[in-house]
């Protein structure tokens, strides 16, 4: 069989669910491949491992990708399994957050290491600036939990609907004392959990091949865990060697990732590629991306892996 | 020895009493914001309980990262990865490792550093900035640089223990080979001695004493490199995979089990490293 | 045996250079036993030691048995008994002396031999397996003097051996060693700070003057080679001992 | 291939240099030239090596690269230094040891506490620190201050056990003297104790030194506002700008050198008297 | 002024029980010079420590001046001088000097007094801002006694003060100590192993034995006050040394 790795973009958990039920389903083997999925963390950057040669494939956020390619790393998406953002702002309404004309004057909890770029162009959209001071945000570096809204340390906090947000309902704040602001609902949603390999490597039709059987076999895996979500939560709990995941939320996580998964068959939506390019180029005085990409994605793997 | 017995629990005491006060004082006012956000009315009483029996609390009390404890280790099937005994022999693994491989290239450099004049000028204010270099921030590096060549489990944590625990041996070694007085060495000479001789018999021996001394800081050092070496390795494993998915969650009894675990297995080999002291430094006739 | 000729060294110290010994001039012939006196800081260690080549001089010339100090060291020619005991703790008694014996590739039985052997010399036999500080001061004195033994050399180089002992004790240890010399027909250096030491042991007292050290008088001892203690109130001896002293008062005059 | 050979060349050359060094007598140039040469040699392999293999520079930029950074980068790593190292680690490290100081002479005063507390202190001591991180910036909020708790924890054991040692450096018989001066406790620690206790309470303060700032770094992985060497250091991996990591590094290095050479210093002029400064 | 009676000390050691000291029995008028001497570990060092209240006996009573020596201490009725020099590194030797008068509270003027007089005293002057690394083993001893003098106490206790110097300067000390003796009339209790050292010092002679520490002879001196260094060769000095010896050696069958 033929090695392929994969780097995740985090811990084991199931935002991740469709690779490890392909690997545990046997989807993999069926295509001939032997897969080795390494599991992310916070300091893991996974274009740093895919620069390294330490992965094949690598799930990224693509604003991390794009940034990524322009700092010379030729990063190009083969697949697009999510089709939405599960991103958003969760906020306290006791802090006085309604709108987001409230933002000013507040501290706002977000990730950094590359997950701040929808978050700065989204505030340059809003023309709010990150320095502080009455008319501006202040940026807390968020670090991997929801304290600092359970701390009243920051008026809005980083969550993901199928993660960080049920935290902050599970430590005791129940939805009607929270205001959510989806970065889908404020259209500068970009693209999340994509497939991305060095563009080199796809010269070698040996290594196209490999990544065709892989796509394929992922988006498989992708499908049975949305319409087996109890039994692919399952799946991923055995998956975790850590032994902190709990089945209650990984099964409400996979529910959720259910959803934004659901709209895609693999394959990447231009117009919403289009769509996360124009917000990261719009990033004011400092964009995260400074010119239009050119070929950071292709269709040819997934054109081949789907027909 | 046994005179310690009374004033330790006096102090351990003590400190549980302060313990159980900080938690009352530290959650309070999450249990507050509860309250208010309910409507309720906290008497005294029930702001006590509340504090103590939060599920994520700031500082959760004793008795909850007892009963964490109790879970972990006793109730859990040790090969689960929901035990402790697990997670701590993970840690533990490359810990010894990391120990060992630090020893070697620490006495390795102190031999080289008090045999070689080149060596002692140019390589150890070098081995003092390197330890200035924040490790959480290279670990990722390594971990990525060594992956990519091909190395990963244990190794990688291993290499990590070893850059912070072989900068005590080689500061305890240089001073230890270097104890033998000039009369001594003298002897040496008048007896004429070989180079290898003189390290044998002479500066060997002589720096024993330094050489345990350094063993206990490396080896406490070493675990603190293994837990840091679990952060970035996507937190698989290990104490420091428990730290850090608890920080995550914000599962703070599962972060102080972890922390305690940890204290105790440092604790139990830098007493392990005592205990093998004594006897050797006995064997030597050099407890007096 | 042992001939120094215009001996000159110096120390080069941060506050300057520190004349230790200037112009030295002393013949010593084999079976001689020699005594150094002197007050503190006049050379004396510093002249034994360039005997063992353990300190390099800046001028004039030695020879031991005709050869350089260091071929002389080579060809472990001398034994030296330093001023402090320096027994190694993680040894044994009979381990301390076994040292030099290992280091020289003495075959196993014959080590086992001389080790008894030299402690039998100094009444320590029965303590082989003792560690230097279950010893008292006076008996750790007497190992360092029975591995100074061990291998046998000729010379015995002794840098105030006797210094940390009571005078009793001293005494017995200074019978002892005269006793050990005329068996064995040793060449004997012996740094001390005591007079009647010094008269009572040697047949040949050199006494040294500071800055620079020099050689104030070379006295040759009228004494029978055969001394029993009672010798030290003997009209000859006290003597010597006066002609020792006032050679010392002459060169110390800045106390 | 040009390249390669060209860190050879250097390796040759510096170790060449620095053996020569060597032979000559020691003097303080030669002290400080030798390290100075072989850090440059250093560089200069590793300048080689990099444009030699061709290593990806998101992976391990060239020491050429992390200068021209930190020449452009002035503005950046000044707030980040003062961010970090003045308001987290200094004042860290000046209520650690401070603290920690006055504990051991309570410890010192009082043999219950000293049996008592060290056992456990030992204890407590053997804790990962790295574990506390997370704990204290929730503690203590996202700013310097959590930087500052951190920092205190770690440099106070060392400083505890290293001042408690040195409280009971003088010997008896120094002790004696006091006594039969009839020199109450506070004179006998004044006149005594404390100066004779001085070696072993730098020998804490230098440990602390490098601890501070590691101390001060790592907590801001775990949230801090958005500035800081740590968080820096953090958040450029992310964005591949490993320029400015390595930009980072090399401040902390020197921060943490000169913060140590500082310590260092002030030993000799304090402890002037001890053996180990005397040579 | 100063009187034991039926004193014993025993140390508990993890060996067991060390009798150090068994119903010793003494007294020492006021003005006395007396001398100590016996082998090594007979309690000498351990009889001295209890008079200046550093070790609390186990049996038997000390009074010194007619109180507890606590008492005494308090009052600071005595000088101390160790074995060692035991100066602090980090003063110099006028801050030495200085420093049991900065604990009594002497005022700063009459502080510097004091210093110079008593550096004067042991030849020293010159060297008030040495620190004591750069001084001799002999100075730093001199040193030491300046320390113990400078606060003028009735009583002088003196342990082996004299033991690392050499022959010259240990002459030349002894007839310094004991002009100031005569001049003060201080008591001085004075431990050595050198038996002319305590005949030509003393007015008493404590004669110890070991195992456990006792006093096997009380010697009065028959010397007169007034003592040149040639005393050292007369009949009467020359029969004191010898009854010591004798005293000594009785107590010592076990080298
Ligand atoms: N390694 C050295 N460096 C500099 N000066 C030295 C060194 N060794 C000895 N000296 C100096 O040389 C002189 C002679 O010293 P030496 O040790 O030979 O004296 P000594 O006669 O043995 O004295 P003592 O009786 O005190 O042992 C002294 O002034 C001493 O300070
Ligand atoms: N603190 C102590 N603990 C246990 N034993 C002690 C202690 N101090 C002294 N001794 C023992 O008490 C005995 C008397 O000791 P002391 O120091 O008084 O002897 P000394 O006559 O002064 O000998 P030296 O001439 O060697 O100085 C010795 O056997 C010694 O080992
Ligand atoms: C230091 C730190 N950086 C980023 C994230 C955010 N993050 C990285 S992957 C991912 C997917 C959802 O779990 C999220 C939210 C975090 N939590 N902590
Ligand atoms: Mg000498
Ligand atoms: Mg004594």
């Amino acid at each position: 069989a033929d090695d392929v790795t994969l780097q995740l973009k985090w811990v084991t958990q199931a935002q991740f669910a469709g690779y490890y039920v392909a690997q545990d389903k046997g989807f993999y083997e069926e295509e001939g491949l032997d897969v080795t999925i390494k599991p992310g963390g916070p300091d893991i950057a996974p274009t740093q491992v895919l620069a390294g040669g330490g992965a094949d494939v690598v799930v990224e956020w693509m604003p991390a990708a794009l940034a990524a390619r322009e700092k010379g790393l030729a990063m190009v998406n083969i697949a697009q399994p999510f089709k939405s953002s599960g991103m958003m702002l969760t906020c306290r309404k006791d802090a006085g957050v309604e709108s987001t004309d409230d933002f000013k004057g507040k501290t706002l909890g977000v990730w950094f290491f590359g997950n701040e770029f929808p978050f700065l162009s989204w505030m340059s959209k809003l023309d709010i600036s990150t320095e502080g001071g009455e008319d501006g945000v202040t940026v807390l570096k968020q670090g991997f939990n929801v304290d600092p809204l359970l701390q009243n340390q920051a008026a809005c906090v980083s969550t993901m609907t199928y993660n960080e947000y049920w935290q902050v309902i599970d430590a005791g704040l129940t939805p009607e004392d929270l205001n959510v602001f989806k970065y889908e609902d404020q259209g500068v949603a970009t693209l999340e959990d994509g497939l991305y390999v060095l563009e080199d490597r796809l010269e070698d039709p040996e290594f196209e091949d490999k990544m065709v059987r892989f796509v394929r076999a992922s988006m498989k895996g992708w499908k049975y865990a949305e319409e087996n979500p109890d039994e692919a939560a399952d799946i991923v709990l055995e998956n975790d060697s850590s032994g902190a995941q709990t089945e209650e939320h990984q099964k409400r996580m996979m529910g959720e990732v259910a959803k934004l998964t659901a709209g895609s068959n693999g394959a990447l939506d231009e117009a919403d590629y289009e769509r996360t390019v124009q917000s990261l180029l719009s990033g004011g005085s400092d964009p995260v991306i400074t010119q239009e990409p050119e070929g950071a994605w292709t269709h040819t793997i997934t054109d081949k892996a789907l027909n | 020895m046994r005179r310690s017995v009374v004033p330790v629990l006096a102090v351990l005491g003590f400190l549980l009493l302060f313990w159980y006060a900080a938690a009352v004082w530290l959650n309070a006012p999450w249990a507050y914001d509860k309250a208010t956000r309910s409507g309720a009315v906290l008497d005294a009483r029930s702001l006590v309980l509340d504090t103590w029996t939060q599920d994520k609390p700031k500082l959760p009390a004793p008795h909850q990262v007892g009963a964490e404890l109790w879970a972990t280790v006793v109730q859990k099937n040790i090969t689960s990865k929901r035990s402790l005994v697990y997670h701590s022999w993970v840690t533990l693994s490359a810990t010894l490792l990391g120990f060992a491989l630090g020893t070697g290239l620490g006495v390795l450099l102190a031999v080289g550093i008090v045999f070689n004049r080149t060596m002692d000028m140019s390589v150890m204010p070098w081995v003092i900035a390197s330890q200035t270099i924040p490790i959480l921030a290279i670990a990722p590096m390594i971990i990525v640089v060594l992956n990519a060549v091909g190395i990963s489990g244990l190794l990688p944590k291993a290499m990590i223990s070893m850059y912070l625990s072989f900068f005590p041996v080689v500061v305890g070694m240089v001073k230890g080979l270097r104890s033998p007085d000039a009369m001594q060495l003298d002897q040496m000479r008048t007896w004429h001695a070989s180079k290898a001789q003189s390290f044998w018999k002479l500066r060997l021996p002589a720096s024993m004493p330094y050489f345990f001394t350094s063993l206990k800081i490396a080896m406490a050092a070493s675990l603190v490199g293994a837990i840091i070496g679990e952060l970035p390795t996507g937190a698989v494993a290990g104490l420091g995979a428990r730290l850090l998915a608890g920080s995550y969650y914000g599962q703070t009894i599962q972060i102080w089990s972890a922390l305690i675990m940890a204290a105790v297995l440092a604790a139990a080999m830098v007493g392990s490293i005592g205990l093998i002291q004594r006897v050797t430094l006995k064997r030597m006739g050099m407890a007096g | 045996m042992i001939s120094a000729r215009h001996l000159d060294l110096t120390f080069q110290t941060n506050d300057g250079p520190v004349h230790a010994l200037k112009d030295v001039n002393l013949e010593i012939e084999a079976g001689d036993f020699v005594s150094f006196i002197g007050p503190s800081g006049c050379g004396k260690t510093t002249f034994l030691r360039v005997m063992a080549d353990l300190e390099q001089p800046t001028g004039g010339e030695v020879l031991v048995n005709g050869v350089s100090p260091e071929e002389a060291r080579r060809a472990r020619a001398y034994g030296y008994v330093f001023q402090a005991a320096g027994l190694y703790p993680w040894r044994t008694i009979g381990g301390n002396i076994r040292l030099p014996l290992e280091i020289m590739g003495v075959p196993r039985a014959e080590q086992a031999e001389r080790v008894r052997r030299v402690l039998e010399l100094v009444e320590l036999a029965g303590f082989e397996r003792k560690f230097p500080w279950q010893l008292s001061g006076g008996m750790q004195q007497r190992a360092s003097i029975a591995r100074a033994l061990s291998f046998d050399a000729d010379i015995l180089l002794m840098d105030e051996p006797f210094g940390a002992l009571d005078e009793i004790v001293r005494d017995h240890l200074n019978e002892q060693l005269l006793k050990l010399w005329e068996r064995t027909g040793k060449t004997i250096a012996f740094v001390t700070h005591s007079i009647p030491e010094a008269v009572y042991l040697s047949t040949k007292i050199v006494v040294m003057s500071p800055r620079p050290g020099r050689i104030s008088d070379v006295i040759d001892s009228p004494l029978p080679r055969e001394r029993p203690l009672e010798i030290r109130e003997s009209p000859e001896f006290l003597a010597v001992a006066h002609r020792v002293r006032e050679g010392l008062r002459a060169g110390h005059s800045d106390v | 291939m040009i390249w390669l050979g060209f860190a050879v060349v250097a390796w040759i050359v510096g170790m060449a240099v620095n053996m020569a060094l060597a032979r000559r007598p020691a003097g303080r140039g030669a002290a400080l030239a030798a390290p100075l040469v072989f850090g440059l040699t250093l560089i200069a392999v590793w300048e080689g090596v990099v444009r030699g293999l061709q290593i990806n520079q998101v992976l391990l930029p060239a020491p050429s690269a992390i200068a021209a950074r930190l020449v452009n980068s002035v503005d950046l790593l000044w707030v980040d230094f003062v961010q970090t190292v003045l308001k987290g680690a200094l004042s860290g490290y000046v209520i650690g040891c401070g603290a920690a100081f006055l504990i051991a002479l309570a410890i010192d005063r009082f043999p219950f506490l000293q049996r008592g507390l060290l056992p456990v202190g030992n204890f407590v001591a053997a804790l990962p620190v790295i574990g506390m991180a997370p704990i204290l910036v929730m503690w203590f909020g996202f700013d310097w201050q959590s930087k500052a708790a951190v920092v205190v924890v770690m440099v106070f054991f060392p400083m505890l056990v290293n001042t408690v040692q040195g409280l009971q450096a003088s010997d008896a018989m120094q002790r004696d003297l006091m006594r039969t001066y009839a020199a109450g406790y506070w004179r006998t620690l004044l006149k005594l104790r404390l100066p004779a206790a001085m070696p072993f309470i730098f020998n804490g303060l230098k440990i602390g030194t490098t601890l501070a700032l590691i101390g001060a770094i790592v907590a801001e992985f775990f949230g801090s506002p958005v500035k800081g060497m740590g968080f820096r250091i953090s958040t450029s991996v992310g964005q591949l700008a490993l320029d400015l990591v390595w930009a980072e590094i090399v401040v902390a290095a020197l921060a943490g050198s000169a913060f140590y050479g500082l310590m260092a210093m002030a030993e000799k002029t304090v402890t002037f008297w001890h053996p180990s400064q005397r040579k």
